[in-house]
């Protein structure tokens, strides 16, 4: 077999490597509760494992997510992983298919231009040569972009450049060394024993024509397997951690595994899987428009993983769910973020006993609808009139709960990691809500409807007003005109984002008109700025935050801004130059017999 | 020429004074001062600094006398005696300097009150209680002892305004702002220093005046408690001890401090009645010059030729002064060049 | 440091013109009982040593004030009462009324004022003394508080006076603390002699006889009776945390004596330190005798060398001896509970923490 | 109170004493959350508040209260806060009154950090 | 509607006492009640100025049913500081006699023990001519006169004639006997002003609410109820 001391950084590297990985992917795993552990097991021998498969090139080699964000962006990127993985993979079958030896060492496919001169004997070398030399060729392009995008970052749609920690850097060094030393070695041995292609040849060529290449190829292999051997090495400790955990990762997705309770097992994976590729920074708000850093996802899973103080990412959040739907590796930073919150939160010295006392619970005669308006909705009386006065001409059966003021439902206490102080609240809002008897709960608060969905244990349906009111229009018992205003629809994260409900208030719309055209809606809507979940941000920075959301969302300059969260309207109206209202208060405008 | 020129007295020369001759003269008026003090500029020439944006006062004062060679100025002289003849006015003067003007125009400004008349506050008795003058006084001229170790000012708004007790009903406008001012400036003076200002309402009216409240609470740490001092007291060790109530928890609230600020609002000048009675022009009930017409021409008054500028028709801000002296000037000129401003009994 | 120039500014301003005869004398209700000596100290300097016209007559009674204040009866019935003492004045011929209580001065005035603010008020209040008693009356020429006539007369008080407010060994002026009745000008400051911020009526016959006012924060503060709020036990505690407020404030001045121009207040002052001694431990003086309070007659008394005992000092609980000794005072210890045919009597049980 | 041979014990003093007040934990908190220094005390928070529907809750008073050093007063209040935020939304001077709100809960909460 | 607030604004003190009030504070700053009780004078007097502008007679009865216009001790302190020259503690007179018309006295704990004043100096003015008796306030009652006023009763007469008092003797001086003919013209008076009728009034719901708390009345002076409104104070437990 071949062998050559030069060999030994890389093959050290490479060992090292692997045992670290599979102790650690081991030590994760083995983390993962029993259920988890099951599907797992299960998953490897089921259709997922092959789904998996394909989600692994098309994320990790491909990065569809990447290419989605910006053109150059996802070509550096897949450009890299790609190409890097056919030179290895044809260099393994050209390796297979020309050693002398029979036996193949795993560092030949590496080094196997200089332990392999003369091919006179096989026709289809020439071939190969040919691609190792394009893929080589092709990943010399990518590392020239990548240097390119250290210094043009907006060139690749991304507003600011992660700030990358000091081992990031190094691991990056040796990462951009790799090519051009394998390129040059190869280049020196081509230059001598014109075992080269198109590429490694022809600047073999140049080489031997002003030097003699018999001093340099030798160290030149030295250095390209030392830097090879440095980055594995570095690589655990870096943000290039990713490249491998991201596949484990995919698996673990397809194989139905999710995050848990605790920060550990499959929250690892996740961590370890951020390629600090630097997307969440400008979708975030709070970075793009109020011009704050350091809290954005990659900094607080840079702070988890090198377990640096992550108290201000993890508070320091509108938690608006942005980075999550941005994130190329798709890791669930918001979930990541509240289990912090939860953790961190101590436990706060409430007193609600008055609840009990104070609030009175009306038991009528049961109704079919229980309308909620939530604490928000009482600073928009508009809107909960305009409620109150269609539900009176649809001739809903309903009863208004906090007409006389509301229990909060325990939602802006739970956000900032307190959950369990709010059973009070959320005890008392069970009992009048119930005490209604009705089949159906209707709410004006994104904010309660998230709450009543994921924290209450209702008997009945619970629904945000959008939805009820299209029922309404659906079911003929309230009629719709067309508007000859413009609106743009603004989606209330909590709604959307949060609770995926998308169609409903667009549906309602359709009837008076369609909404402007705009390329914040849904997954991509943007953050009011009112959210509930950050204390920390100053009032000013919220104010930048919503002037421009409000400038982006009405740049088709449209009569309305149309909203379904009291919170989002009560905040756009603080910078609104032109009306901005609750879904419900554009139906009662155009209700008609 | 010179003959020809019309000739329009002004009693009082400060910045209304200054201002109006300034604009009179430019006109082409010959303009003459009469002023009680040695020094033109009045009040504001004991100020230190302005509020809300903290400019010298010099600088105001600059402004007001840039053409101050222009007319004659006889300080230390008060008017005495006048009365009205075919071409207007003959005045006479304590140094016997006589007079012939077509037109007068009163700016006699005010006079700060007289914080002694508030005795629970112990001005005159307890060393450490001053007004508001006396601090600028320091501000211009130094503090009298050294011991500027964490000391506790406490700024007593509201103090002869405000307040049957003082006979002055009315607001005097300039205090709340100056307080705030001079809170800064003490909190800048003496840095280890503990302020508080005890207000009835802040009455922040002007632009930029909240900003400059607001600061003072975020940025230099005064206190504001809604309280109006009640009585001042000396302790054992000679630090004040005062009593006001805490009206915003509704509790009776004492407090030690080293220094008391009065802030001592704004009366009519001694010699406003002398001149509402030799002119004939009346005086409201504060004893502020009452124009001809309020709100709409309040330079004019009811004796013609007799024209009233500043704070002798009540308390106002330098901005306001200044604007008004303008406008007084404008008031003379129409009267002098027979167009009036047409008004209520203009019109009859 | 206290600026005295600006005292005397203020005082200039508050002169009150008090007649110096024929005064038309009106007895106290609390005074009567529980000083006494007081009040007939003030006759026998006005009459003895200054050879003033005083009269002390049977007929007049209370001018209800206190129950006024206590709110039991009406405004009406105590106008009328007032109407009355009034009627008795001008029957027996005397413009100047001189009240021995600092309440009743305070009602007096009061109430012409208000006859002034509202002269049918006057018109009903003589119908309805007509209808009660047949009477009619003028209002007084001049209206004057026995402590404004003392405060007139120091100096010739001074000039009888055999001795000082003076520490006989020292030789230091003694600290005394004034306390002037609520009454006496807060209502109306320019009835009093100095006004109701600094009155000058207490501090000038001190400063006179050759003492020294202390001026603590507290000095303006009641002394505590609030009427109602000491008459019903349930409300005591209103009164004494009052009282304790005046002497915590005066503690650090170690004040020899106290000197008072009202009826309540030498009581409150001189009672609640025995009171206060009982329930917390707590005296206000070195010796544990507490601080001697004493009325402006007393002290004129004093001053004048009267015999303590007549002057009634033994009908205080707290001690006067220490201050007697203090100022060189020769007087009969002996005497002190001694009466009439100088029978020993028995001698009255010692206060649990107070000396005597 | 305990009563005594007299019948009545000495009031206690409601005056306060701004000398001896307690505003450490004012200063504490200005520390974290400087907007609370803008307070005007114009009391917008306690009218919108939805728990003050229910109970005695007033940030205005706290704010005030905090500032006196009644710290019993705001820890009573404070627990009454349900945290909804409708009180930061009206609030003229732009004070972040639920994160006041919430530091405060944390100060009186056994585990502070 | 407003048929007692028009009474309260016949009584001149009103007329001369409440002013517009500017919540400056002067008042309570230096009033002792307002240390010594929840008490704050400030409130007060917008309270009675609302009620007064508003005329509501709902909430001038509640007042007059609460112990807040009994905890002023009628210093008259505000009085000399008030900007706006109204007057508190006149305000209180005025709103005590009411209280006292109305028969509302007897609502509240504090208001209740005017029949104990009433039933003391109120009728030793027309007994003995003056408010305070000394020989009746004996240690029982009052415990804080301490050993020599004790001494003082035991002596009295000696005592008294030792400082030139004429304790019950006739003619003039301290302590004396004031004579029937001005005695009677006293009786007279308080029969044309009305403190009979008071009287009557006091006594009247003072029996009533007597029955309705279940104490023992009657005219002495050692009946159950005098000594409960003489003792009894909630805030003493």
């Amino acid at each position: 077999m071949n062998f050559d001391p030069f060999v030994l950084p890389f093959l050290i590297g490479m060992i090292y490597l692997l045992i670290i990985l599979s102790w650690r992917y081991f030590k994760w795993l083995d983390e993962l509760k029993v259920s988890d552990r099951a599907k797992f097991i299960r998953g490897i021998f089921s259709l997922n494992f092959f789904k998996a498969i394909r989600d692994v090139f098309a994320e990790s080699l491909f990065h569809r997510k990447v290419f989605k964000v910006n053109f150059f962006l996802g070509l550096m990127h897949m450009s890299l992983a790609f190409f890097w993985f056919l030179l290895i993979v044809v260099g393994s079958f050209e390796s297979k298919l020309f050693s002398k030896y029979p036996f193949n060492a795993p560092y030949d496919p590496v080094f196997f231009r200089f332990f392999e001169h003369d091919f006179q004997n096989f026709g289809a070398h020439g071939w190969f040569t040919f691609f190792m030399d394009f893929f080589l060729l092709v990943l010399l392009i990518a590392v020239g972009l990548a240097v390119f995008k250290k210094v043009h970052s907006s060139f690749f749609g991304l507003k600011k450049a992660t700030r990358h920690r000091f081992v990031d850097r190094l691991a990056r060094i040796f990462l951009w060394l790799i090519f051009p030393l394998r390129w040059l070695a190869e280049s020196a041995t081509a230059g001598i024993h014109h075992n080269g292609g198109f590429l490694t040849q022809s600047t073999g060529n140049v080489m031997a024509s002003f030097m003699n290449l018999w001093y340099f190829e030798y160290p030149l292999w030295w250095l390209y397997s030392s830097a090879l051997g440095a980055f594995f090495v570095i690589l655990p400790f870096s943000r290039y951690m990713h490249i491998p955990t991201e596949i484990i990762l995919i698996f673990l997705r397809r194989f139905g595994i999710k995050n848990d309770k605790e920060i550990k097992g499959f929250a690892n994976f996740e961590i370890q899987s951020c390629s600090s590729c630097g997307i969440c920074i400008s979708t975030c708000q709070m970075a793009d428009a109020a011009g704050m850093h350091g809290q954005q996802a990659v900094y607080y899973l840079q702070k988890l993983r090198f377990k640096r103080n992550f108290e201000d990412p993890v508070f320091n959040c509108l938690m608006c769910g942005r980075c999550n739907f941005y994130c190329p590796v798709g890791i669930d930073i918001a979930h990541l973020r509240d289990l912090n919150r939860q953790k961190m939160m101590p436990t706060l010295k409430n007193d609600h006993s008055y609840l009990d006392k104070e609030v009175v619970v009306q038991v009528e005669n049961p109704v079919r609808v229980v309308y909620f308006a939530g604490c928000m909705s009482h600073l928009r009386p508009g809107t909960t009139n305009a409620i109150i006065n269609i539900f009176e001409k649809a001739g809903v059966d309903y009863v208004f709960a906090d007409k006389d003021g509301s229990v909060c439902c325990g939602r802006p206490m739970s956000i900032l990691g307190a959950t369990e102080e709010a059973q009070g609240m959320i005890k008392k809002n069970t009992e009048i809500i119930t005490s209604s008897g009705a089949k159906v709960l209707v709410t004006s608060c994104p904010i309660c409807l998230k709450m009543f969905r994921e924290n209450y244990d209702l008997p009945m349906h619970v629904i945000h007003h959008t939805e009820f009111l299209k029922m309404l229009v659906v079911t003929k018992r309230l009629k719709l005109k067309k508007t000859t205003e413009s609106f743009v629809y603004h989606d209330p994260c909590e709604l959307g984002r949060g609770l995926g409900e998308y169609k409903d208030a667009r549906e309602l719309l359709q009837y008076m008109g369609n909404p402007d055209r705009t390329s914040f809606k849904k997954k991509r809507s943007l953050c009011c700025g009112g959210s509930l979940a950050n204390l920390r941000i100053r009032a000013d920075q919220r104010q930048k935050i919503t002037a421009d959301a409000f400038e982006k969302l009405t740049r088709r300059n449209p009569d309305y801004l149309i909203t379904a969260c009291p919170r989002c309207e009560q905040t756009f109206s603080t910078v609104a130059d032109r009306t901005v209202m609750d879904v419900a208060e554009l139906v009662e405008m155009n209700m008609i017999d | 020429m010179e003959e020809t020129k019309k000739h329009v007295l002004i009693v009082g020369a400060g910045i209304a004074g200054l201002e109006a001759a300034t604009h009179l003269e430019e006109l082409g008026y010959k303009v003459s001062i009469i002023e009680k003090q040695q020094v033109t500029g009045g009040h504001v020439k004991n100020w230190f600094k302005t509020f809300p944006y903290f400019d010298a006062s010099e600088a105001i004062i600059n402004f007001a006398e840039r053409s101050l060679s222009k007319f004659d100025v006889y300080n230390e002289t008060q008017l005495t005696y006048a009365e009205r003849n075919d071409n207007g006015f003959k005045v006479n003067t304590d140094k016997n300097k006589q007079f012939q003007a077509d037109a007068i125009l009163l700016t006699p400004g005010f006079k700060v009150f007289d914080a002694h008349k508030k005795e629970e506050y112990g001005y005159g008795i307890f060393q450490h209680v001053i007004t508001n003058a006396d601090l600028e006084k320091y501000f211009r001229n130094g503090w009298p002892e050294r011991d500027n170790k964490n000391l506790r000012f406490g700024f007593i708004h509201c103090v002869g305004s405000r307040d049957a007790k003082s006979g002055n009903l009315y607001c005097s406008k300039v205090c709340c702002a100056t307080a705030v001012k001079q809170a800064i400036e003490v909190r800048q003076h003496f840095p280890d220093s503990e302020v508080y200002c005890f207000y009835m309402d802040l009455r922040m009216f002007g632009k930029n005046y909240e900003e400059m409240f607001q600061a003072a609470q975020e940025k230099h740490g005064i206190n504001f408690v809604r309280a109006r001092l009640s009585e001042v007291n000396q302790n054992f060790d000679n630090t004040l001890l005062i009593k006001v109530e805490d009206t915003l928890t509704s509790r009776p609230m004492k407090l030690t401090l080293d220094y008391i600020v009065l802030m001592s609002g704004m009366e009519p000048a001694e010699n406003a009645a002398q001149l509402s009675q030799i002119f004939g022009v009346p005086t409201d009930e504060s004893g502020f010059f009452a124009p001809e017409k309020y709100l709409v021409s309040e330079n004019n008054t009811v004796s013609e030729g007799v024209f009233v500028a500043g704070t002798a028709t009540g308390p106002k801000t330098i901005t306001e002064t200044i604007n008004d002296a303008r406008s007084a000037a404008l008031a003379i000129h129409h009267y002098l060049s027979h167009s009036r401003i047409p008004t209520e009994h203009g019109k009859e | 440091m206290i600026e005295l120039k600006g005292k005397e500014r203020i005082w200039e301003k508050y002169q009150k013109e008090i007649p110096l005869d024929r005064y038309y004398y009106a007895r106290s209700c609390i005074r009567q009982n529980f000083w006494p000596g007081s009040e007939t100290t003030f006759i026998k300097i006005l009459e003895e040593e200054l050879g003033k016209t005083i009269l002390d007559e049977e007929h007049h009674t209370t001018c209800s004030g206190i129950a006024y204040h206590c709110d039991v009866i009406p405004q009406e019935t105590t106008m009328t009462i007032v109407a009355r003492q009034f009627s008795l004045m001008c029957e027996s011929g005397y413009e100047h009324f001189v009240p021995s209580c600092i309440t009743s001065f305070g009602i007096y005035t009061e109430i012409l004022e208000t006859w002034n603010e509202h002269p049918e008020v006057e018109e009903k209040i003589k119908r309805m003394l007509m209808e009660a008693t047949g009477r009619e009356f003028r209002k007084p020429k001049f209206l004057v508080h026995p402590s404004d006539v003392i405060y007139a007369l120091r100096f010739d008080i001074l000039k009888k006076a055999k001795y000082r407010l003076v520490n006989a060994k020292t030789g230091e002026p003694l600290k005394c603390v004034e306390h002037v009745g609520c009454h006496y000008a807060k209502m109306f400051p320019d009835k009093g002699v100095g006004g109701a911020e600094f009155p000058r009526v207490l501090m000038g016959m001190i400063e006179a006889w050759g003492g020294e006012v202390v001026d603590y924060p507290e000095r303006r503060t009641c002394c505590g009776f609030g009427f109602r709020q000491y008459m019903v036990q349930a409300n005591r505690g209103y009164s004494i945390a009052c009282t304790k407020r005046k002497f915590d404030s005066m503690e650090p001045y170690k004040p020899d004596l106290i000197v008072t121009n009202c009826p309540g207040c030498p009581f409150f002052l001189d009672r609640w330190q025995y009171v206060i001694a009982e329930m917390e431990g707590k005296v206000y003086t070195e010796d544990g005798y507490g601080i001697p309070v004493l009325t402006y007659e007393e002290l004129a008394g004093i001053v004048l060398g009267y015999n303590p005992w007549e002057l009634g000092l033994q009908m205080h609980q707290v001690s006067v001896e220490p201050l007697l000794k203090k100022i060189g005072f020769e007087y009969d210890p002996l005497d002190k509970f001694k009466v009439g045919n100088q029978t020993i009597l028995t001698l009255p049980e010692a206060p649990g923490v107070l000396k005597v | 109170m305990a009563k005594n041979k007299f019948g009545f014990s000495i009031h206690h003093d409601r005056q306060h004493n701004l000398d001896t007040a307690d505003r450490n934990l004012y200063n504490r908190i200005a520390l974290v959350e400087p907007s609370i220094q803008r307070c005007i005390f114009c009391g917008g928070c306690a009218s919108t508040c939805t728990a003050s529907k229910f109970t005695d809750l007033s940030f205005r008073l706290v704010s005030l209260n905090l500032r006196r050093g009644y710290i019993d007063e705001v820890k009573e209040m404070v627990a009454r806060c349900m945290l909804c935020g409708k009180c930061t939304m009206v609030c003229p001077r732009d004070v972040n009154i639920r994160h006041l709100m919430v530091l405060l809960k944390k100060e009186f909460s056994e585990n502070e950090f | 509607m407003g048929e007692l607030v028009d009474r309260l604004k016949a009584d001149v003190r009103i007329k001369d006492s409440l002013h517009a009030c500017i919540h400056c504070g002067t008042c309570t700053a230096i009033c002792p009640a307002a240390s010594f009780y929840d008490y704050d004078p400030r409130e007060l007097t917008s309270t009675v100025q609302d009620i007064v502008a508003r005329g509501d007679d709902k909430r001038l009865i509640e007042l007059l049913s609460s112990n807040y216009i009994w905890y002023c001790g009628e210093c008259m302190s505000c009085k000399t500081r008030c900007p706006r020259d109204n007057a508190p503690g006149v305000i209180i007179e005025a709103l005590r006699a009411l209280a006292q018309e109305t028969g509302l006295f007897a609502e509240s704990e504090k208001g209740r023990q005017q029949l104990m004043i009433k039933r003391t100096l109120g009728e030793w003015i027309v007994d003995y001519g003056y408010c305070v008796v000394g020989d009746k306030m004996l240690l029982e009652m009052f415990p804080e006169q301490g050993p020599n006023w004790q001494w003082v009763l035991d002596n009295i007469d000696l005592v008294f004639e030792k400082q030139g008092a004429h304790y019950q003797k006739e003619g003039n001086g301290a302590m004396r006997k004031i004579p029937k003919e001005d005695l009677d013209e006293l009786r007279m008076i308080y029969k044309v002003t009305g403190a009979d009728k008071r009287f009557k009034t006091i006594e009247e719901f003072s029996k009533k609410k007597a029955e309705e708390m279940g104490i023992q009345f009657d005219e002495s002076h050692d009946c159950e109820y005098f000594k409960h409104v003489y003792t009894f104070n909630s805030n003493n437990k």
